[in-house]
This record gives structure tokens, sequence and C-alpha cells, in this order.
């Protein structure tokens, strides 16, 4: 295999923690997201202020993300957005944005995505991270950090609770054994 | 054993369920509700341990936190806990409780040799002796005193128990679930907000569960239990017990620990032992209550002796009798209600109250009910040793200077009581201000610093309906504020017995030619002479007398000892409490677990750990690791049972001979784009980077603005606006900061973005005289020549198909390259490059290789720059430019910076050639002169030179260049090693450069 | 003055401690002294000690605003130590140590210094190089100090985390024998009983609100108990330097911050050494009393706030477990913080100003308490002899800007960051 | 534990920001001569003010911007938060 995602080595299937005698939705459901596309767009401090539009989602203002079928546009800070696709859409954002007034990055591979899914997933963030997840709605976005480790959440399905937990790829593993040591308790479910 | 001091039926514990449990050795039962301390006492058992100083008897003075001792080592789950507090401490079956801080045991006591002692052993007497001889303290005295103190025993072993951490936010917390707590949730539950209750009992009800009291036409404790069901049903309201708010920290962020398992035999190994809730509260409500004070008199500190609300508590939460023959001493009211329900409960107690004969509906119940109550009289003196066996009592004077007549009665416990003691701990922590009020003699908070409110006894109300009312006020209005709605309760109507004043006595004095103890501190031994003595020494201040006597300083942090502390000081100086001012509270209200404050962080997971894509590789060819910050970093691969010294000298050799590729993914790399990029370098770095050609990298220094090196690395410029920037390992995120820094606060004009992509790329570092042979294999269909790809060149390619960069750059020295791909084929680069590689008999190597490699070539790392040097000390001012300004250039021209006598870089060989210079050694001139021995500098980095096969090492000296060819010596007394050096260049090996560019 | 020793204290009990005398007394100001020191901590009595004993200057006033001992000299951690890579530094504090070793019998006040040993831990082969450069830097100034191996560490402190359950194994340390502890209190104490003893009036209660400054030359104070002259002043306020530096107009190469530290209930001894954690910023040793007293990192923003926050505490203890893990069984009693002057470099400031008649002794960071004897001892001199002594020569004000840096830690100018 | 204002995100956790220091000291312009003195207050001097304080924070682990807080010393209470080139 040519390719190996940042929690391939960690990620391992199966239930885990307090997981007897208990429905599904009461079990935390961990996903790996892996081979997708992460850009980070930047407008340059000085350069013309315009509404910015990529497969006619138009680039979202503080905390919120945009998105359709294939492309999450989330704000990341002033001027400052990431752009995470199923589809490799280099090409476009390189033709939307000009070199003199952006800069367009690819990270797709410097970060790590644990997906978490069911009604202790908030509680789960509680443990170790002291944004108040409560008030982050579905299609909000925040950076924070969760037992020492930068992170970006995404919710991504409010009534499914389903958010994702981004980080930086080297801290993937220790995020990864955080999270899951925080789901013991209700039990987990890796898939 | 039968449990004679067990009530028919009183008392709210579940007497279908039986729970045995042993203390000292011995057997007993209790019943499920019970504490440890209440299931003693039901058994007769009240010694539970000795004081700290004395080692005097201890028994139960409180039934909760406000216990002055009662510390045990519990033994739960195999584990052995010490300065467990048996009144809080539950009963579960099975519990194990000893005895702590007597030796051979608790009835018979070496220590309390000291009690025989005492009058040499007053306050501060250590500060008067055990100064002779000299050596003594250290070696004599002191260990003999250590083994004396302490309380628990604390085994060497790992905690086994989970704790876990939780972030809450909420509108209103509320710390205690007594009556005004009660009220306070209830009506701001009731309008909307989302509200928070924490009660630390494992009850809800607080004074409610004891009083005999009616609220509305239910019993207080029948409205309390009401009214938490209804709470707990409340989709906005957290209901919790066993939960103590022991923190006020700033912008109003509290912290609970919830004990949730303690209270069982064990627990299952998912569930924590105690949660720390961190809870940002936009209100707080403190209802914390109040908490009696003791009265002082003569060997007040004998088992059997304790707060007459305590007595209350044991008869009717856990239905117990203190005793059998009990006198109630009081200067208040309040002991009434312990009064009556003894003899509710069938036992004839005796009053004695130091007030005039006055009336009031209690007195006057006491009365109806035949109750023999003496005014006027007071306790002057406990006699028992290990328990009450009888009081003297008197009759005291108007003035309360003289006592009457000394009389003797039988007794088998006492019950005092000195008016009450509001808990204001949080509302100080908070940086409130705290205000004396007269009316109870105690101290109850002012205005309020952050979002709090005080009600009920914590605010020195002790009338229950004017509790009630301002709490549902108080719940209703802080509510009001959050959630704009308006739904106002009305408050029920309360049926109390009304109380007359109480008496502002609360000091017995001696009686003529008697040197009774009376003690105000119960676990430190600090006696009324005590502090009477470090007045008359001068310790006038309250902090003065306090760190001097150890006045309060003891594990109950003196809840029930500081206010008559203060009283006593007061007196004595002749000034108002308030003029006296008491000492700040600080967190934790009791002490908290350290285990909970630390959470899960603990053993591997204390840091997180920082891994390569090709970390499992690693792992796999047996790398042994090295941390370099986070990260974990082959250190080497090791082969059978090479040593460190063996396989690093083996992967070096390799290098120079052949080829060796290392993981240089830890290597910080920051894209730099945007129109300003090239200014923007040409500022940070200390050298020209305006004129760089695309395709081409340069290797640059930073500066701190004070003029020491930052950081280095190499950077090249991929494209016009876009730079990809390399930083060491350590430096990394430093580095980021300091970029955002200045160009988002110093030059906000400069159009240039600076992104982390360390973790995007996967780095291999291939090196060796056959690393372009091996390339070429790489890149079958890349111009891999020193002109395709000069040295300092970069190009970008395919690797089968897998987009790659290749940057000729090289910090071994050697031919080299560094090849990136992104991090998801990192491994795949990796072992195509060792598979093609072995034809060339490529190795992996490590850190220490590739130290030995930079250290004979000379190149400066982190043990050079090590946040003290310049570039001048590192020979990095080649580097320093005349022409344009940079962050640092400023400091370049300090005295100390450009003189002769600062440190410079060189290299240095043992005569011998053989015997390897120590890092951390010192260069001096003469070996044997006396200490202190001049140092011309230090030894920074050593290896075994490959090249030569002799140790080389890199060192700072004084006056270096000139130091070249100069014999002198490398001392390390540490491994007591003197070698003779020389001084050489500190570029050992090709000081040309020539095979970097060959 | 009465002597204190055993056989006083049998005499002194048989008449009910009645006759004890005061251990300083409680003077009025007068209207002008030779020496005015401000400031009651450890240092200001020391320096006024000094003063009266090495120098014959008894009128003398310490000028504390609160009670004396209530700064940082009441609330640290007790260490004493003269571990030091810098020779300036090195030489200040073995000096200090000298001083230290013969406190209790020449301030006839038991200070219970008690040279248990102190050890650095080391998780890394680069982090034992370090301290092999500390290690022979001592030893080559004549201070003891050995560097011990990861099993010889294992019998000193079994209970350190030897497991592998374990992110920063232990390699090794660095020990001073000779290091310790004492009773931080009767530090303060025993220098103001024989300071008094010797004619210096401790002013307590008296803040400062104003200097005299006439033609470059300091002429006295204005305090909130009346206008006091003096020919010479000296600065001795460690954490409150900067703001009475602002009443001279002077800015100083410091910032105030605030340093926490805790202790936990007291249990039997089971820790005879001070230990520092080697991958982190924590320190632990246990107290007489049976108390683990731990500290450890500044809250990490400029404060004048003698209240720490929860997160440096946890990230603290956090590391203390790391290194001792039975810790994580004990409770937390009480916390505490103190403010500390953060030098630009780590290393403290005692000079002379361009005032006349001013000096100047600041900070200290959170290494002053180890060094209370010999800064009042240096600064006693400096300002008896209005010149500096060769132990403070290098901690002069003028270093910053010629660039003579004492950088013991090489963290530079962020002070915040320990 | 400090609720701080990033002008950016909204009010966040303490452990959210690093700390920066005193913000009213100004780098001296690039190229413009000036005296050792006005470098050194520039490196090394510090009011060090007890009351209130203008510094700087950067949300580290959030937006990454440098910004402005004005806080008082002795309570850690904070008045207001500015982005970097706004003034008081």
């Amino acid at each position: 295999m040519k390719n190996i995602s940042p929690l391939n080595n960690i990620h391992q299937l199966g239930q885990y923690g307090n997981f007897e005698n208990k429905n599904d939705n009461e079990l935390v459901k961990i996903k790996e997201i892996k081979n997708i596309f992460i850009y980070q767009v930047v407008q340059f401090k000085n350069s013309p202020k315009s509404e910015l539009v990529i497969d006619n989602l138009v680039f979202p203002d503080v905390l919120q993300v945009k998105t359709n079928k294939e492309i999450r546009i989330l704000w990341m800070g002033p001027n400052n957005w990431l752009v995470i696709s199923d589809k490799n859409i280099k090409n476009e954002l390189d033709n939307n944005f000009s070199i003199n007034d952006f800069a367009v990055t690819d990270i797709s591979h410097s970060r790590s995505i644990i997906e978490l899914e069911g009604s202790n997933a908030k509680e789960v963030i509680k443990k170790g991270s002291p944004f108040n997840i409560e008030n982050l709605a579905e299609n909000n976005c925040c950076n924070t950090i969760f037992n020492g480790i930068t992170i970006t959440i995404d919710n991504i399905e409010q009534n499914k609770n389903k958010i994702r937990i981004i980080s930086l790829r080297s801290f993937g593993e220790s995020l990864y054994h955080s999270i899951t040591d925080a789901c013991l308790e209700f039990g987990y479910k890796a898939i | 054993m039968s449990q004679n001091f067990r009530l028919e039926k009183e008392g709210l514990i579940n007497r279908s369920k039986k729970i045995s449990f042993k203390f000292n050795g011995k057997s007993y039962f209790g019943y499920e509700g019970d504490t440890l301390a209440s299931a003693l006492i039901a058994n007769g058992v009240h010694l539970v341990g000795r004081s700290f100083k004395y080692h005097r008897p201890r028994g139960f003075f409180g039934a909760g936190v406000d216990d002055p001792y009662a510390l045990v080592q519990l033994i739960r789950n195999n584990e052995s806990i010490p300065n467990v507090k048996a009144t809080e401490q539950e009963l579960f079956e099975g519990l194990e409780a000893k005895s702590v801080n007597c030796w051979p045991n608790v009835n018979f006591d070496i220590g309390g040799i000291n009690n025989f002692l005492r009058i040499f052993l007053p306050a501060g007497f250590y500060y008067k002796t055990f100064m002779w001889p000299k050596s003594f303290w250290y070696k004599i005295y002191e260990p003999f005193i250590r083994k004396a103190a302490g309380f628990g025993v604390v085994s060497h072993e790992p905690d086994k128990e989970r704790y876990e951490h939780k972030y809450e936010y909420c509108d209103l917390l509320i710390t205690g679930s007594g009556p005004s707590g009660l009220a306070s949730a209830y009506s701001a539950a009731k309008n909307g907000a989302k509200v928070i209750l924490a009660e630390d009992k494992p009850r809800f009800g607080g004074s409610l569960l004891t009083s005999d009291v009616n609220i509305g036409n239910e019993s207080g404790k029948e409205w309390a239990d009401k009214i938490i069901t209804e709470l707990k049903g409340m989709p906005n309201v957290v209901v919790k017990n066993r939960a103590q708010v022991f923190g006020y920290y700033d912008h109003n962020m509290l912290v609970m620990s919830e004990r949730l398992t303690e209270h069982l035999p064990k627990s299952d190994k998912f569930t924590p032992k105690q949660k720390l809730w961190y809870i940002r509260a936009k209100e707080v409500v403190i209802s914390s209550g109040s908490i009696e004070r003791p009265l002082v008199f003569g060997n007040n500190d004998t088992p059997g002796v304790l707060l007459s609300s305590a007595a209350k508590e044991y008869m009717k939460v856990y239905g117990v009798l203190v005793g059998k023959k009990p006198i109630i001493f009081t200067n208040n009211d309040s002991a009434y209600e312990t009064a009556i329900e003894f003899k509710k409960n069938g036992v004839d107690p005796i009053v004695l109250d130091s007030r005039k004969e006055l009336s009031s509906d209690l007195i006057k119940e006491a009365k109806s009910l035949g109750i023999n109550i003496k005014f006027e009289y007071v306790v002057v003196n406990a006699n028992g040793y290990r328990k009450v066996k009888s009081a003297d009592i008197a009759k005291i004077s108007d003035d309360k200077t003289t006592l009457g007549k000394i009389e003797n009665i039988v007794c088998d416990c006492i019950c005092v009581s000195g008016f009450w003691t509001p808990t204001i701990h949080l509302a100080s922590q908070s940086g409130g201000k705290t205000k004396f009020n007269e009316e109870i003699d105690a101290f109850i908070p002012s205005e309020s610093k952050q979002n709090e409110t005080t009600v009920g006894s914590a605010n020195g109300i002790f009338n229950l309906q004017d509790s009630l009312n301002t709490s549902f006020e108080a719940g209703y209005n802080l509510s009001k504020k959050i959630t704009n709605e308006d739904n106002k309760l009305s408050v029920p109507t309360v049926v109390e017995k009304k109380n007359s004043k109480h008496d502002k006595f609360w000091c017995v004095p001696l009686p003529k030619g008697k040197k009774y103890k009376r003690f105000l501190d119960f676990q430190n031994d600090v006696a009324v002479s005590d502090i009477e003595i470090a007045i008359r020494e001068g310790y006038r201040s309250i902090e003065h007398v306090k760190r001097y006597t150890t006045l309060g300083m003891a594990t109950d942090q003196g809840k029930t000892s500081n206010l008559n502390g203060l009283q006593l000081v007061s007196n004595i100086e002749n000034k108002l409490v308030p003029e006296v001012g008491h000492t700040t509270f600080r967190p934790p209200y009791t002490p908290v677990s350290i285990g909970a404050i630390v959470g899960r962080e603990v053993g591997k997971h204390s840091k997180p750990t920082r891994k390569s894509p090709m970390h499992s590789w690693h792992e796999k060819n047996n790398a042994v690791f090295v941390d370099a910050g986070l990260w974990l970093r082959p250190r080497f691969y090791k082969r059978g049972n090479e040593t460190l010294f063996d396989a690093s000298k083996r992967e070096a050799e390799n290098v120079r001979k052949n080829v060796g590729v290392c993981d240089v993914t830890t290597l910080g790399k920051i894209d730099v784009k945007g129109p300003d990029a090239a200014e923007f370098l040409n500022r940070v770095y200390t050298n020209a980077w305006l004129k760089l050609p695309v395709g081409k990298a340069r290797y640059g220094v930073m500066l701190r603005e004070d003029g020491i090196v930052m950081d280095d690395g190499t950077t090249t410029r991929v494209s016009e606006n876009h730079y990809h920037m390399t930083t060491t390992t350590a430096q990394a995120a430093n580095v980021l900061s300091h970029l955002e820094y200045y160009l988002q606060i110093v030059w906000p004009e400069l159009n240039v973005n600076v992104v982390s992509t360390t973790e995007q790329w996967a780095g291999a570092a291939i090196a060796g005289p056959k690393s372009r042979e091996l390339l070429q294999k790489l890149f079958p269909d890349t111009d891999c020549s020193n002109e395709g790809l000069p040295f300092m060149g970069f190009i970008e390619t395919k690797l089968f198909g897998v987009y790659a960069r290749i940057f000729r750059i090289s910090f071994s020295g050697e031919l080299a390259y560094e090849v990136n791909v992104e991090s998801d084929y990192g491994n795949f680069m990796w072992e195509k490059i060792i598979e093609i590689g072995n034809e060339f008999k490529i190795q992996p190597y490590g850190t220490e290789a590739l130290s030995t490699l930079r250290i004979e070539m000379g190149h400066v790392a982190g043990s050079e720059l090590d946040g003290r040097t310049t570039p001048f000390d590192t020979s990095l001012d080649g580097l320093l430019s005349k022409k344009k300004d940079f962050i640092g250039k400023r400091s370049m021209q300090k005295e100390a910076f450009i003189s002769s006598k600062r440190e410079k870089i060189v290299g240095v060989v043992p005569l011998d050639k053989k015997t390897s210079i120590p890092e951390g050694s010192y260069i001096v001139k003469d070996a044997n002169t006396k200490l202190p021995n001049p140092k011309l500098g230090h030894v920074s980095a050593s290896c075994w030179s490959v090249e030569y096969n002799n140790p080389f090492s890199l060192a700072i000296i004084k006056d270096g260049k000139n130091m070249i060819g100069q014999k002198l010596f490398a001392l390390s007394p540490l491994k007591n090693k003197s070698i003779p050096v020389e001084i050489v260049s500190s570029h050992y090996v090709d000081p040309k450069g020539e095979r970097v560019r060959s | 003055m009465q002597k204190y020793s055993v056989f006083n204290l049998i005499k002194n009990a048989f008449s009910g401690h009645q006759n004890w005398e005061v251990a300083w007394k409680d003077p009025t100001p007068k209207k002008s002294y030779d020496v005015i020191i401000i400031g009651g901590g450890g240092h200001g009595l020391a320096t006024a000690y000094y003063l009266a004993k090495e120098h014959n200057i008894t009128n003398v006033a310490i000028i504390e605003k609160g009670w004396i001992g209530g700064g940082n000299v009441g609330r640290n951690t007790t260490i004493i130590r003269s571990n030091f890579m810098h020779d300036a530094n090195g030489r200040f504090n073995e000096f200090s140590m000298d001083l230290w070793r013969n406190m209790s019998q020449e301030l006839n006040f038991n200070v219970m210094f008690s040279p248990r040993g102190i050890i650095n831990l080391a998780h890394s082969d680069a982090q034992m190089n370090a301290y092999a450069r500390r290690g022979n830097s001592m030893r080559l100034n004549g201070i003891d100090a050995v560097l011990l191996n990861r099993e010889e560490i294992k019998k000193i402190i079994p209970m350190a985390d030897f497991s592998d359950d374990v992110r920063f194994p232990i390699f090794g340390g660095l020990m001073q024998p000779s290091a310790g502890t004492a009773r931080h209190d009767a530090v303060a104490w025993g220098y103001a009983r024989q300071a008094d003893s010797m004619g210096v009036d401790i002013i307590q209660n008296c803040e400062v609100l104003g200097f005299d400054v006439v033609g470059g030359k300091i002429k006295g104070i204005r305090t909130s108990r009346g206008d006091i002259k003096a020919k010479k002043i000296g600065l001795c306020v460690a954490g409150s330097t900067s703001i009475l530096a602002e009443k001279l107009n002077m800015t100083l190469p410091i910032e105030t911050h605030l340093l926490q530290a805790c202790v936990s209930e007291p249990v039997k001894p089971l820790l005879d050494h001070v230990v520092t954690f080697g991958a982190g910023h924590f320190y632990c040793s246990q107290s007489d009393k049976g108390e683990m007293v731990m500290g450890g990192d500044l809250d990490g923003y400029n404060s004048y706030a003698q209240r720490g926050n929860l997160p440096t505490l946890q990230h603290v203890l956090t590391e203390g477990i790391a290194m001792f893990p039975f810790l994580s069984k004990l409770k937390m009693l009480r916390t505490w913080g103190g403010i500390m002057d953060m030098s630009m470099d780590g290393s403290p400031i005692i000079d002379k100003t361009h005032i006349e008649g001013l000096y100047l002794n600041c900070g200290w960071c959170y290494g002053g308490f180890k060094s209370t004897p010999a800064s009042g001892w240096t600064f006693a001199h400096t300002i008896a002899q209005d010149k500096v002594h060769k132990l403070n020569a290098d901690y002069n004000l003028n270093r910053f800007s010629k660039g003579y840096l004492l950088d013991e830690k090489g963290l530079g100018t962020k002070t915040w960051i320990s | 534990m400090l609720y701080i204002k990033c002008p950016y995100c909204g009010t966040r956790a303490q452990t959210e920001f690093a700390y920066g220091g005193d913000a009213t000291v100004k780098r001296p312009e690039l190229n413009k001569e000036i005296t050792d003195k006005e470098w050194d207050e520039f490196v090394y001097l510090r009011k060090s003010l007890r009351g209130k304080h203008l510094e700087f924070w950067h949300h580290i682990s959030g937006c990454r911007q440098w910004f402005k807080v004005q806080r008082d010393t002795t309570t850690h209470e904070i008045f207001k938060t500015l982005k970097p080139h706004e003034e008081l």
C-alpha cells in the first residue's frame, strides 16, 4: 500500500470500555476520516476584500461552516479558512485566488481527523476541552484545546451528535488515545 | 459487638442493611447510611487517634467537614489511603480503618510522653533549642521530630484509581443544599436558569435534616426532599451530592470535586474515583452554611467533648447517642435543640448556660420537658484521659472573670456551643471583602468582587424565614438578569422557634492555681497559653501568631479554631477583632485529591507524543528512540548487542563511506507565501534574501532582539512568492509564533502568510558519497547530476508516481539530499529508499550518528545555540549583513558581544587521540591549580570522529580563534577526568566544504 | 539579650513561660537614620543585621509596609542551594551556603538548616550533558556536586517513577549533597531579633509613599507614619520593586510575576531529599511536619495578586505525578502565591543607582530565599562602603546594556517563561 | 482560569492562549538611528505596572492572532481587549 493514514496504527475496530448492555446510540462511535483534501486559504491583510466563493459556497464568517455534499469551508480566523474537500480542488482554488492576494496551501497530510457520533459525543469533549461545546451549533466550528493538544472541532450534524476533531498529524495518536480514554466511561465503538 | 449507643428508630440510616467493618483490627457493625464516625460512636468507640504535638487522645468533635481531627488510615480495594476523615467517610461493607500518629497503638502511645513534657514544649520551643552541637540538628534532632510528625502513611506505589475532569458552563452555581441553597436553586430554576446545585454531603437538605421546623405544612426535611426531587426532574438543573466546591478562581471559574466511588467497597475500572468539575458560572450563590464554634475550657480536647450540633446530627441523622450522661454547655439557644433531642430519646441532659437566666421558645420547651438548666454556669475542666469521665463546673460572675465554687459532676460527654461562624471561604476566595458582624461575633461577606451572592447562615442570617425570603429573592433576581424570564415564586411561611440573644462569652477563665490546657486548635495542640506566649514575645500580627503557634495550619485549616484565636488576640491586645484582621482564605476549602487535580494526564500520557509517518518502520527495525521536544526520534538502530557507541559509529561511518538515510520529518517547516515574502525573510534573517533565485535554498540565522541566536535552518524559494522555511525541531513552534508576532504587530504592511507544514511533509535525508547514485535510481527520469541539481538546488519531481521534492542540502557535510513526500506516502518513500539503497549498502542512521557527522564538520546545533550565544561566539558572524537591518542587529554592538574576551567556537582533540572528552567538561590552562580554577570555556559537544577515528569535540572558549594550536586541558571533575588536549579549528573534516559541492 | 537554649527553656517552663522577652521591639520611627532599609523581608532584615554586625552601622531603620517576613521569605519552598553554572552565581550562593551553615548559632535562633541534598533529575543524555556542564562548573568553583546515573538515583529515591509507563524516563541526575532546606519564617525572625538587639529599629505597618531626592541625592522618604530622613536608603522589596521604582522615575529590567506553591497533608516521612523534575518545572521536598512541599511554575502573566490560578497548579502537579506517582494518593492542603521580581536574565541586581545614596537589591526571580544571607551581607557592604563587593560585582544594573548577561536558563527576556 | 475575549473568536479559556508581555513597548523602526538607551528601553526595560496593564496575548490554540488585553495585574479583571492596531 502506497499511502498510510495518520491513525492507521492505532485505530483498531471493536467495542471498548463500558459497552456491555448499552444500546447503539449510547455508545460513542469513533471513526477516522482519511484520504481527504485540506487547504488553508488566507487572504492577505492589504488585499482588496471581496466575497470569496468556491463551488458556489460563499466563504463563511466567524466560527461558521459553509458546506455542500463534497466541501466544508471552516472559518479559522480573520481572512483565514480551512477548505476540506472529498475531491482535489487545488486548481480551482489556485484559479480563483491569485497569488498576489491569497495564500493557498495544501495541508491535507498535516492533519488527522477523528469523527465522534452518539449521545455522549459532547460529554467526551467536556472531559478535556474548556470550550463551551453546548453552544457550538450545527455547521459551526472552533479552534480549541483538548488535554493540551490544539484541535479544531467541526459540528457536522447536531441531531446525530456527530462532530469531527481535527488535530496536527503528529499528535494524532496521542489525541486518539486521549479521546478514546475519555469514552471508556460510556463505552465506545471504533468503526 | 452490639451497638449500645444506637437508638431504636431515630435517624435516616437504612436499618435493614447491616454493614460490618473493622477499626484497629476489631470487628464492628453499623448500617447503610452511617459514616465511619457514627458507626464507631454507636459502638461506644470515641478514641480515634492522637494529636500532632503532644499525642493526646483525640475523639470526634464534629459530624462532618468541621471536625478538626478524626483522621484515619483507610484500607479500600487493597489500597491503604492516608488521612481519611472518619466523620466524612461513609461506611461500606468490609471497610477497614486504623488510627494514625500513635505507636504501638492508640490506647497506649509512646508519643504520649510529650503530653507530660508539654510544659517544656510551648509554642515555638524548637526555635529556641536543638542548636548544639552544630551538626546535631540535621543528624539527630530533626530525624526524631520528622518521625513523630505526619499522620497517615503513604506507600511508594502509584495510584490505581482513575480521576477525570469535566468542563461545565451554567447560569447559576449554588454551593450547598441547605434551606438557602434549595430556595435559591428552586426559584432560579423555575425562572428558566441553567442551574448546578452542589452538596458536599451524601444527603441533601443541610440543617433541615436536623432542625425541628415546619415549612408550609411540611416538616423541614419533607420540604427539602420535595424540592430536591422536583429539581432532579428538571432538564435545566444538575444536582450533585458528594460534590465539594473547594475553589473560587478568576473570572467566575469554580472547581468542584465529585466523589463517585469512595462510599463503595470498590469500583469498576472505567468509573473514576473522583471527577473534577471546572464550572464557569455566570452567577454564583454561596449557601455553604455555618459552623458551630467551640467553647474553650480546661482539657476541652478530651474525647467526648464535641459540638452540640454534631451531637444532634448523630442522633437525628444516624440514630446514635454520643453519650448517656450528657452535659450541654452553651452561650446561646441552639444547643437547647440538642438537649431536647436527648430528652426525647430518653436521656437526661444537664444544660449549663453561661447567660443570666432568660427565656425563649426553646428554653421554655426545655423547661417544660423538665430538663435541668443551670444558668450562669460553665464547664471549667473536663476530667478523663481517653474519654470524659466527669466535668468540673462552676458558677461564673457577670463579668465572666471569677468562678464560684467548683463542683464535679459525672458525665460521659460534653456538648459545646459557642454560637455560629458563617462559612465565608468561597466568598473570600473570590476576592470579595469581608466585614465583622458584631451581632454574631463573626465575619460575613461584604462587597463581592466577582459575580457571587452569599445567602443564608453563610451570610450570618440564622433565622429560617429571613433566610428563605432572601434566598428565593436572590435566585429570582440573578436568574432574571440572565434569562429575562419573570416567573417569581411565593416564599413558603416557616414555623420556627425564636431565638434569644447569645452571650459573647467563649473562654472559661482558669481557676486559681490550675494550669489546665485550654485548646483552640485540636489537631496542632495550640492552646490559649501558646497564643499568650507568642504575643508576649512580640509575634503580634495575626500572621505572626498563626505562624509562630501553627494555629489553624492543620488539615482542618482552622475551621473551628481561627475565630476563637482572633477573639483571644483581640482580648489580649485590646483591639477589636476586625482590627486584628483574619488571615486570607485560599483554595482549597477542604483538602483535595492531587490525583483529581491532575486527571488523566499521567504515566506515558503526562505529555503528548509526536510521531513521524515512518515511526512504525523505525520500531520494527529496532530503533532506540530519543525525546526531541515532544517528538520521538530514532537515536540509533540497534543490531545484535551493539552499544550506543558501536551503533552510532557504524551508522556514521557508513554515511562517510557509502550512504545513509535519516528521518528528518521532525524539522520544523513553514510555508512563507506572499508578495512581500522576500522582504520579510530579509528582516527576520541576518543575511541577505532579496536576490535568492527560484529553485534555490539558502542557509539562514535568526536572532532574538537581544542579539542571541534564536534558530537556524535552510529556506528554499519554491516559486516567486513562495518560500519553504525549515527550522530546528526544538524551535519550530517558537519560530512560527515569532514570525506571526512580527507580521501581525510590527510590520502589518507586509502581505505575507506563514503556516506550519511540518507534518505535511515526510522528510528523508540521504547522505554519503553514494547518495547521488542512489538518488538517480530513485528518480530515473530526473537529472540528479551536479549540474542538474547543484548544491543548494531544489527540484519538484515524482517518486514512482508520488509527488516529491528534492533539496540538495547537507547537515552531515557529505554529498547529501533531502527528499520530501506528502506524509501519507512517507513510509512508502522510506521503504523505497531502503530497498533500492541496499545495493549501495545503505543504512538508516539516527540522531546520534547525525550529531557525530555534524560535530566533526563543525556545524553548530542546539548544544551551541543554547539561548546564550551570539553569532560571533558560534562563528556565524559571516552571515551578519552589513547593508541591511534585521531583528537583533542593533544588539550586535554591545561591548560584551564584540569584546575579544568573548568565547568562540573551536575544535578540541585529545593529545592521546584516544580519550573521549565528556560533554560539559571545561577547558583550562592548568589542570592542577587550586580552586576556583579559571575556565576558558566549556565543551559543548563530543563525538568519535569517524573520519580520523579519534575523539573530537566542539568547545566555546575565550578568545577561541587565537587559542588554535595551544595545548590545554579538558577537565570533568564529575567524572574525575583531566585530559590534555589541543585546540584545533571547529571545521575538523572537509574545512573547505568540497564534499557537499562535489 | 536573652539567650535561647534548652536550659533557658526549662528554666522558663517553671515560671510558666511568663518571662520571655519580646523577640523585637515595636518602636515609633525616629526623625532620621543613617540608613533606611525599605522592606522587612529576609533580605532587608539580613541587610540591617550585617550593617550593624559587619559595619557597626546601627542607626538603621527597617521600614515594612505590613508585617516582617510577610513577603517571599514567608511564602517559599525553603530550598537552599548553590548549584549554578555561571561563576558569579556559584560564587555568590556558595558564600551564602557558608553563612547558612552557621546561621542558627550566629543568630541564636534555630533556623533548622537541613543539608538533605538536592537532586535535579535528567531525562535525556542531552540533559545529562547540560547538568554535567553545570556540575563541572560547580566543582571547578569548589562547590560540591555529583552526577548520578539511573541506578544510583533509584537507590536514593526509589519512589520516583522508574516504571515503563513513563513519558520521560529518568536517565540520571545532578546532586548537590550539601544543599537543603531551612525553616523560612525562622530566618526572618532570627535576623530581626539580632538586628533589634543591636539597635536597629524594626518599623512595621509603615508604607513608603514617596522619596525626597534633591540634586540627584537621596534625602529621605515619606511614609504613612511621617517623613523620615536618611543619608542612605536601600531598596529591598522583591515583587514590589517596580512600584517603588516608579516613584523614583526609574524603569528597571524586571517584571513582576506570580509563583505558586502548595503543600499536601502531612504523612509519615518518606522523602528525605529535595528533588526537581527535569522535564518540566516541578520540585518537591517533605517538611519536618510531614507535608510534601511542592513548587513549580509561574502563572505566566504579569501579576501582583498573591493568589494563584488553577491551570498552573494542575500543570505543575501533573509533572509532580510524572515524577512521583504516589503523590496522586495525597491531598493538596494549602496553596499560596508569591510575587517575584523576574529579571531579564534570571539573575539578581545588587548595585548602586544613578541617585546618590540610593541602593538597589532586586531581580531575585524565584530564587531569593537561598541567597538571603549573601544578599544581606553584600548589600550591607555596598551600602556601607558605597561600592560593590567583588561577590556582587557582576550583579550590576548596566550589565544588560553592555551585554554581560548571567542567563542560567537561556530564555532571554521572556521572563514569564520559567 | 482566566476567561479572555479574543477580538476575533470570542471569549475563551486561558489555556487556549499564550502570553506575550508588555504591549506598550514599541520596536524602533528598521534602519533608524537610535541611542543605546532607546534600544535598551525596548529590549530590557519594563514598567511592570500594578493595576491596569496593557499586554499582548496570542490565541495560539485558536485563530493564531496576536491581540492586546488591558488587565488589572492585582485582580486580573479584564477591562478591554483590542486588535493589535487599535488604541485604548
